[in-house]
């Protein structure tokens, strides 16, 4: 009876079931996803070992020479081996430079999605678990939060950081600022899918029962809330990170990002438009097609994930 | 709603017709940075100062060459030694249709010197202005002073009876909270009248039909348009929306050759662009090393000069279009210059200059550098650093926009810098402003060397300084310059770097004069 | 409706407060306003006498009331830089920004849509899957960039459209605006396309997504055998239950766009409120930080507002529950 | 013309193609419903019952097709019609009736609207007329105050009334076929039965044949002229309801048999089939229910049994034809057997 009472659509289902596991894995999906995780992956290594992989440091003055400023790209005339992706107005080695910008973007996007995760899955927990009053507080606070975009708190908080630190000082904290300003637009999404969830297990009978037993209920659904919330949180996350990734690129191509001494990504793209009429492309381009390209494919990546784990996710 | 529909259609006719109507010639330019208020006498830029030349008048004016004109006084004479008399022209009308006379003059002398004013070393407190008659001015001075009216070019003239009226006495200060009339509306005697203005935004001008002098343009309107973006300003010039645009940046200087239908105006700029570091405290501001100021030793700051390759940043961040320079002052401002050769560039003696001076290893010291006042001053900062982490000392750069430097080495700021990039130009011309201005002594209440960030003080400096502004023969005076200088760059004053190069954008549908001091005055543009 | 509505606005109020409130702060504990105003060779006597003339003696509560009764009446000060009253030029820079924004947002919309509901409809077809890659490259791309390249390619090389400013404005009453000339339209198509194209992704792919949900429903499969024409099944039955989610997000993306337009209007030096605002933070300009905030804040109430009774005019099951509650 | 049945299906073949195989939904079924007559069509899940309906009136979803044999509607071919004639036999010729009808009215328009539209897309009559038959139509299916509720929306009826809407819906063009397709799955046990004998009055009035998917051997046996039982997308026994139902042959359709609850049961619990159905790309060679059948032999492992006439009905399995009258198994039998 069990078996015969399942529903009208079971039989077309269970087909398309079958159907969108096999597009999952048809080949040039599959192609396109593992090229992004090789190129996200590739980004990260480059990433966390340039010192060790890049030539040259960009980030070591003494290192640097004016004398090498504005090389072309080592195959194009006037190109010098030393420098594979030519170098930019201060003689920095473009390669390098990309190498160590996508260090400081992937650690001001990674740090942001951890930050706004934490805080977005915590207080998704609370406002679900407590209701009422609560609740209704924190989603509030998380409608306004969702007016103002990224860029704008950002550029709000920096405008603050400014005002209370100085310039000089402020470029010593400008990491964390950026960290704090981006996950703050970030962290809604992450709330609201928790909250959600949390509503959905709170009213299930183990937390009744846990709290006959005397165990506290908040910490029981936080082990059986999770797991379920694990999936989307991660879609989210990765999608975040691409977002985190060009908000922090767009602050530092306006100037209020990560200082020209250590550049990020958006720095350099920064940097290099002002080279970009003059015909030395090479400044600007690089760095830009490498930043499209880290974005591209998380958000590859991210794409995938959801459809491969298809959470409902608004 | 159809009624609204073809009130709104009319009124773009009408606009389109407008336009049209107005078939003259239109000049369309653009600058890097923003005009942000009209009073003449609230800012001492050259940028803003130049923009409102084109509506004010002072009594003198500069030619294509710099050369100092008549213009609202006809003429002028030295009636005794200490007594200049000055003509002024006649039938000169405002904008406003009020004549110009004597009454104008001694208005504009008091508020130019009033509390707030930017432009009070145009004339010295103690010049009294007299009036003569209605149109001869005399100005008694408490010694003699040759180079007087040097600056008068940029000391414009208000009308009395329109700044009274509109409740304009009071000089808008730049810290002035509460703007007046006059620093939103201009009324000068100028060869344009500035019709609406918009800071940040868009101010245009118009043709004045009642100006005294035979115009030598052609034009009926100027719009300028503040573009900060090097990039956007040069596709803007590029794509021909723009008749003029400037700076170019000096890489897009071949660009702008290159492309059809415009070409680049270079020169040298009368602008010496140097380094200046802290030598009055005795604990620097921004610095790794205590309790004692290493710039107060005369090796660390030889050492600073000879790590710094000129002729590398003139190559590779001015593209050539820059003159290293040995003297804090332009050599075409200064006829023996030639007699003045820079330290040469070498780092290991500048290492060995340190660890002489006891710091073998370097320190680490904050510099502070404008990133849009100057061609290309952050790159030039940022390769400053670069050379000088050669030799050891770590430099800290804080490169920020141009307003908020200024806040915060100049006085106002409190001389809150350790290390710093200025540029100057003495407005009149001549040494005697760089020697006052740059090297003279700034004692604690302020006075003396304004400009002298650093602090820097040699007591023989300003009594040659005193000496030379008194003196009257040419070739005496100049003896005296060069003696001044020398001392300067014996003691590592300041390390001069460079003349940078003007370079404007203009398309090859006008024609412009570019004068060295990097002032775009309309009245000598032709568009055709 | 008339409960509904009032019980909206309060919560409008309240978060326009909440937002007051941080202007505040804002304005008046990053730097002291004061120090702000004054350069250093004011004496203290000096100080202390504008800090009473400007209030900040008073309590704060005092001060902050004090605050809200300005800003209800858009008065935020001066200027630190401009010597201006803030009020006068976001006045001036409004109608630039509204304008870029909504042409944007309309843009976004008018194309987004039709292909998200193409994509939607047409999965598997080859020009789906374009519109689709170019969508991802559209959001991978910084808005910044595009604006770059756009200016590279239309500006400069081909010389077609101009690449900063709002060309030439006609001004009705206090509004200006640049939709009525020749040159003014030319000037607003890359800055719009650069604004909208992040935006027209992102409906697009939210119309994708919803419209193929929206297929596999009961009901438009109902639809379909009772016979209705693609035509009514699509556009009529799938796009409206489509807009539902669509109207929520692109309320809330008319807020992003307005706050996207400072990239935009730095790239194409477009005479906006974005631009004064980046130079605000730029030079710490407080006042006008704190006014753009208010203001933002303002519009996204107003646009909270407007979406609520959007979705009221749309679905019938919110009409029937509010009437009941 | 009237020698045609008004539906004739003639081994029909649905497939879905995927990348690793071509997987057959349904393979090869055959059967006719004549003028008036009411045919259930029972099966557990994923046997292919609604697939055999959405296949019939041409909405399979994609990439699921038609791969072979011929559907005809009083003779002429229906399953090759282009989309646009298609069109026009749904909902015209051959109404539909879905499980939900909670999901299957739009929430966004007005019942009236859902109405009118689909008159309007079928008959030529004006939309003041179309209204007018939208008020009859609803009075008909037992709305009270039906010209009020034409501007009432979905969420404002209760589910048994929805489903009413729906019915009115799908028989608003006065189409010669229904097929319903479990419409009362989803609905209250306690007006499964009002929704049931509405849709057979109704249709008995419009002169509708009927097409009733369902999982549920009682409401076939009360509701049906004629019964077609599926197992893995092939008929395994169809005949008269009281054949079947009295008398079934297929073991599969001894073992639904015993799946009825009946309120009179004598026995203590019900009988199960054990294992389940097989899945699409797993179907074993020979009779698909062999690896679950009592008495499996040899045979059924090798060749596929076709359906043969037993009596009025025809049957699929290999004892049928080997004493087409000796297995006639009753159900204590069975229950033992299992």
């Amino acid at each position: 009876m069990t078996e015969m009472a399942s529903p009208r659509t079971a039989a077309t289902s269970r087909i398309a079931r079958l159907l969108d596991s096999d597009i999952l894995h048809s080949f040039l999906r599959s192609k396109v996803t593992i090229a992004a995780a090789f190129l996200t992956l590739l980004f990260f290594a480059g990433a966390i070992f340039a010192p060790i992989v890049a030539p040259h440091d960009p980030f070591d003055l003494a290192g640097i020479s004016i004398l090498d400023a504005r090389l072309p790209p080592a195959w194009m005339e006037g190109g010098d081996a030393r420098f594979l992706l030519g170098t930019d107005d201060q003689g920095r080695d473009v390669f390098s430079a990309i190498l160590y910008g996508s260090r400081i973007s992937l650690a001001v996007g990674f740090m942001s999605v951890i930050l706004a995760a934490t805080v977005g899955i915590l207080l998704g927990l609370t406002a679900g678990y407590m209701g009422g009053r609560i609740d209704a507080f924190i989603m509030r606070i998380a409608e306004v939060q969702l007016t103002f975009p990224a860029i704008l708190i950002a550029l709000l908080i920096d405008g603050a950081a400014r005002g209370i630190f100085g310039n000089l000082d402020r470029e010593k904290y400008v990491f964390w600022i950026l960290v704090f300003s981006i996950s703050l637009s970030l962290w809604v999404q992450f709330a609201r899918t928790v909250r959600g969830s949390t509503l959905v297990e709170r009213g299930k009978e183990y937390v009744q029962a846990a709290r006959l037993i005397g165990i506290p209920p908040f910490l029981i659904m936080i082990r059986h809330v999770l797991p379920n919330v694990l999936g989307p949180a991660l879609v989210i996350a990765t999608i975040n990170l691409a977002l985190a990734i060009i908000t922090e690129a767009t602050l530092s191509f306006l100037g209020v990002g990560v200082p020209p001494t250590q550049p990020s990504l958006g720095t350099l793209i920064r940097i290099g438009n002002d080279f970009l009429f003059s015909g030395e492309w090479w400044i600007a381009i690089f760095p830009g097609a490498a930043l499209a390209l880290l974005v591209l494919a998380v958000n590859l990546l991210g794409d995938w994930l959801r459809d491969a784990l298809n959470p409902k996710l608004r | 709603m159809r009624r609204i529909k073809s009130v709104a259609a009319a009124t773009a006719l009408a606009a389109l017709l407008a336009s049209t109507a107005a078939s003259a010639e239109t000049l369309k330019f653009a600058f890097q940075g923003t005009l942000n208020q009209l009073d003449p006498y609230s800012l001492n830029e050259t940028f803003t100062l130049g923009m409102l030349g084109n509506a004010y008048e002072g009594l003198t004016r500069r030619g294509a060459n710099l050369e100092i004109e008549p213009a609202l006084a006809e003429s002028w004479e030295i009636v005794e030694p200490n007594r200049w008399r000055f003509h002024l022209r006649k039938g000169v009308k405002f904008h406003n249709g009020n004549d110009f006379t004597a009454e104008d003059v001694v208005f504009s002398a008091e508020r130019l010197r009033a509390e707030g004013s930017d432009l009070k070393t145009r004339l010295g407190a103690d010049v009294k202005v007299e009036i003569v008659d209605d149109h001869t001015v005399d100005f008694v001075l408490p010694g003699p002073n040759p180079i007087l009216h040097y600056e008068w070019d940029t000391w414009y003239i208000m009308d009395k009876e329109w700044t009274e009226a509109n409740n304009a006495v009071k000089v808008t200060s730049a810290s002035d909270t509460n703007p007046n009339h006059a620093a939103l509306h201009a009324n000068g005697t100028g060869p344009f009248r500035i019709d609406t203005h918009e800071a940040g935004v868009k101010t245009v001008y118009s043709k004045y039909d009642g100006w005294w002098d035979k115009p030598t343009h052609n034009l009926d309107t100027v719009e300028f348009t503040p573009i900060a973006s090097d990039a956007t300003r040069i596709a803007a010039l590029l794509s021909g929306e723009l008749d003029m645009v400037y700076p170019v940046p000096v890489q897009d200087i071949k660009r702008v050759e290159d492309n059809d239908g415009t070409r680049a105006l270079t020169g040298p700029e009368l602008r010496t662009i140097f380094l200046g570091m802290d030598q009055r405290r005795d604990e620097l501001l921004h610095s790794s090393v205590k309790g004692k100021n290493p710039f107060q030793d005369r090796r660390v700051r030889l050492a600073f000069y000879q790590a710094i390759d000129m002729e590398a940043i003139k190559d590779k961040v001015m593209r050539g279009l820059s003159t290293p320079s040995a003297l804090m002052i332009s050599p075409f401002l200064f006829s023996r210059a030639d007699e003045f050769k820079r330290y040469p560039y070498d780092p290991e003696a500048s290492k060995k200059l340190l660890a002489e001076a006891g710091y073998p290893d370097g320190f680490s010291v904050g510099m502070d550098c404008p990133n849009d006042r100057y061609v290309n001053d952050e790159a030039i900062c940022q390769t400053v650093a670069a050379f000088l982490a050669r030799v050891g000392v770590k430099v800290d750069l804080n490169a920020q926009p141009k307003a908020k430097y200024f806040a915060k080495v100049l006085a106002s700021g409190g001389y809150d810098t350790s290390f710093y990039l200025l540029g100057w130009t003495p407005s009149s011309f001549d040494s005697w402003n760089v020697l006052a201005n740059i090297e003279g002594c700034r004692d604690d209440a302020g006075n003396g060397g304004q400009f002298n960030l650093g602090g820097y003080c040699n007591p023989e400096v300003d009594k040659l300084a005193a000496r030379i502004l008194e003196e009257n023969d040419p070739e005496k005076r100049d003896d005296l310059i060069a003696e001044a200088f020398r001392l300067t760059i014996g003691d590592v004053s300041h390390i001069p770097l460079h003349q940078q190069g003007l370079a404007w954008g203009v398309s090859d549908k006008v024609d412009v004069v570019q004068r060295a001091d990097n002032q775009f005055l309309f009245r000598s543009v032709q568009k055709h | 409706m008339l409960a509904f509505t009032i019980r909206r606005l309060l919560q409008a109020i309240l978060v326009m407060l909440v937002v007051a409130l941080i202007a505040f702060t804002l304005f008046r504990y990053v730097g002291d306003p004061v120090n702000q105003m004054v350069g250093v060779e004011t004496s203290a006597e000096e100080r202390e006498a504008l800090r009473e003339r400007l209030g900040l003696n008073a309590p704060v509560m005092v001060q902050f009331a004090r605050f809200i009764g300005h800003a209800a009446l858009f008065d935020f000060g001066t200027s630190y830089q401009f010597k201006q009253p803030v009020a006068d030029m976001i006045g001036k820079r409004l109608p630039a920004t509204l304008e870029l924004s909504l042409v944007s947002a309309l843009l976004a919309l008018l194309v987004g849509i039709p292909m998200g509901v193409y994509t939607g409809l047409n999965r598997d077809s080859a020009l789906s899957k374009f519109f689709l890659s170019v969508s991802l490259i559209g959001i991978s791309l910084p808005t910044f960039l595009i604006g770059i390249l756009l200016i590279f390619v239309f500006s400069v090389n081909l010389q077609w459209l101009p690449s900063f400013g709002r060309g030439e404005v006609v001004q009705i009453g206090w509004w200006s605006t640049g939709l009525l000339t020749t040159s003014g339209l030319k000037a607003l198509v890359l800055p719009a396309i650069t604004l909208g194209l992040f935006q027209m992704t992102l409906i697009m792919r939210l119309v994708r997504a919803e419209m193929l949900e929206v297929i596999r429903t009961d009901y438009i499969k109902f639809a379909r055998a009772r016979g209705l024409p693609d035509r009514i099944v699509h556009f009529r039955h799938a796009l409206k239950n489509t807009l539902v989610p669509v109207i929520t997000i692109a309320g809330l993306q008319l807020g992003t766009i307005i706050a996207f337009a400072i990239i935009t209007e730095t790239v194409f030096q477009w005479p906006g409120m974005g631009l004064l605002f980046l130079q605000a933070v730029q030079n710490v300009d407080i006042p006008i930080m704190a006014a753009y905030l208010m203001l933002i804040a303002f519009l996204f109430v107003v646009i909270n507002l407007i979406v609520d009774i959007l979705y009221f005019l749309v679905d019938p099951r919110l009409r029937a529950e509010r009437a009941v509650h | 013309m009237s020698e045609h049945p008004l539906l004739s299906v003639r081994d029909l073949k649905v497939d879905f193609p995927t990348r690793r195989g071509t997987l057959k939904a349904i393979d090869g079924i055959s059967f006719d419903i004549a003028r008036g007559e009411i045919l259930g069509v029972v099966g557990e899940s994923g046997a292919g019952k609604s697939l055999t309906g959405s296949a019939i009136i041409g909405l399979l979803e994609p990439p699921g097709r038609i791969s072979g044999g011929e559907v005809r509607l009083k003779g002429d071919r229906i399953d090759n019609l282009p989309a646009k004639a298609m069109r026009h036999i749904r909902g015209k010729r051959i109404g539909m009736i879905f499980q939900d009808p909670l999901t299957s009215l739009n929430p966004l328009f007005t019942i009236g609207e859902q109405i009118v539209e689909t008159i309007m897309a079928h008959l030529p009559v004006s939309e003041r007329e179309a209204r007018e038959r939208a008020v009859h139509l609803l009075d008909e299916v037992g709305i009270p105050a039906a010209s009020q509720r034409l501007g009432a929306y979905p969420h404002q009826f209760s589910g048994g009334m929805r489903q009413r809407v729906v019915i009115a819906l799908a028989l608003c063009a006065e189409p010669e076929l229904v097929i319903a397709d479990e419409p009362t799955t989803a609905l209250d046990v306690s007006v499964q039965a009002q929704i049931i004998r509405l849709l057979k009055r109704i249709c008995r009035d419009h002169g509708a044949s009927v097409m009733l998917i369902t999982h549920d051997m009682g409401v076939i046996a009360e509701t049906c002229d004629r019964v077609a039982v599926m197992y893995s997308g092939r008929i395994a026994e169809i005949g008269p309801v009281a054949d079947v139902v009295r008398a079934p042959r297929h073991p599969y359709t001894i073992g639904l048999m015993g799946a009825i609850p009946t309120l009179d049961a004598t026995e203590d619990r019900l009988t199960q089939i054990p294992g389940s159905m097989p899945r699409l790309d797993a179907i074993p060679s020979g009779c698909a229910f062999n690896p679950r059948c009592a008495h499996v032999f040899a045979r059924c492992r090798q060749e596929r049994p076709e359906p043969i006439d037993v009596g009025s009905s025809k049957v699929a399995c290999w004892l049928a034809e080997e004493d087409g009258s000796r297995t006639i198994v009753d159900k204590k039998k069975a229950d033992q057997l299992s």
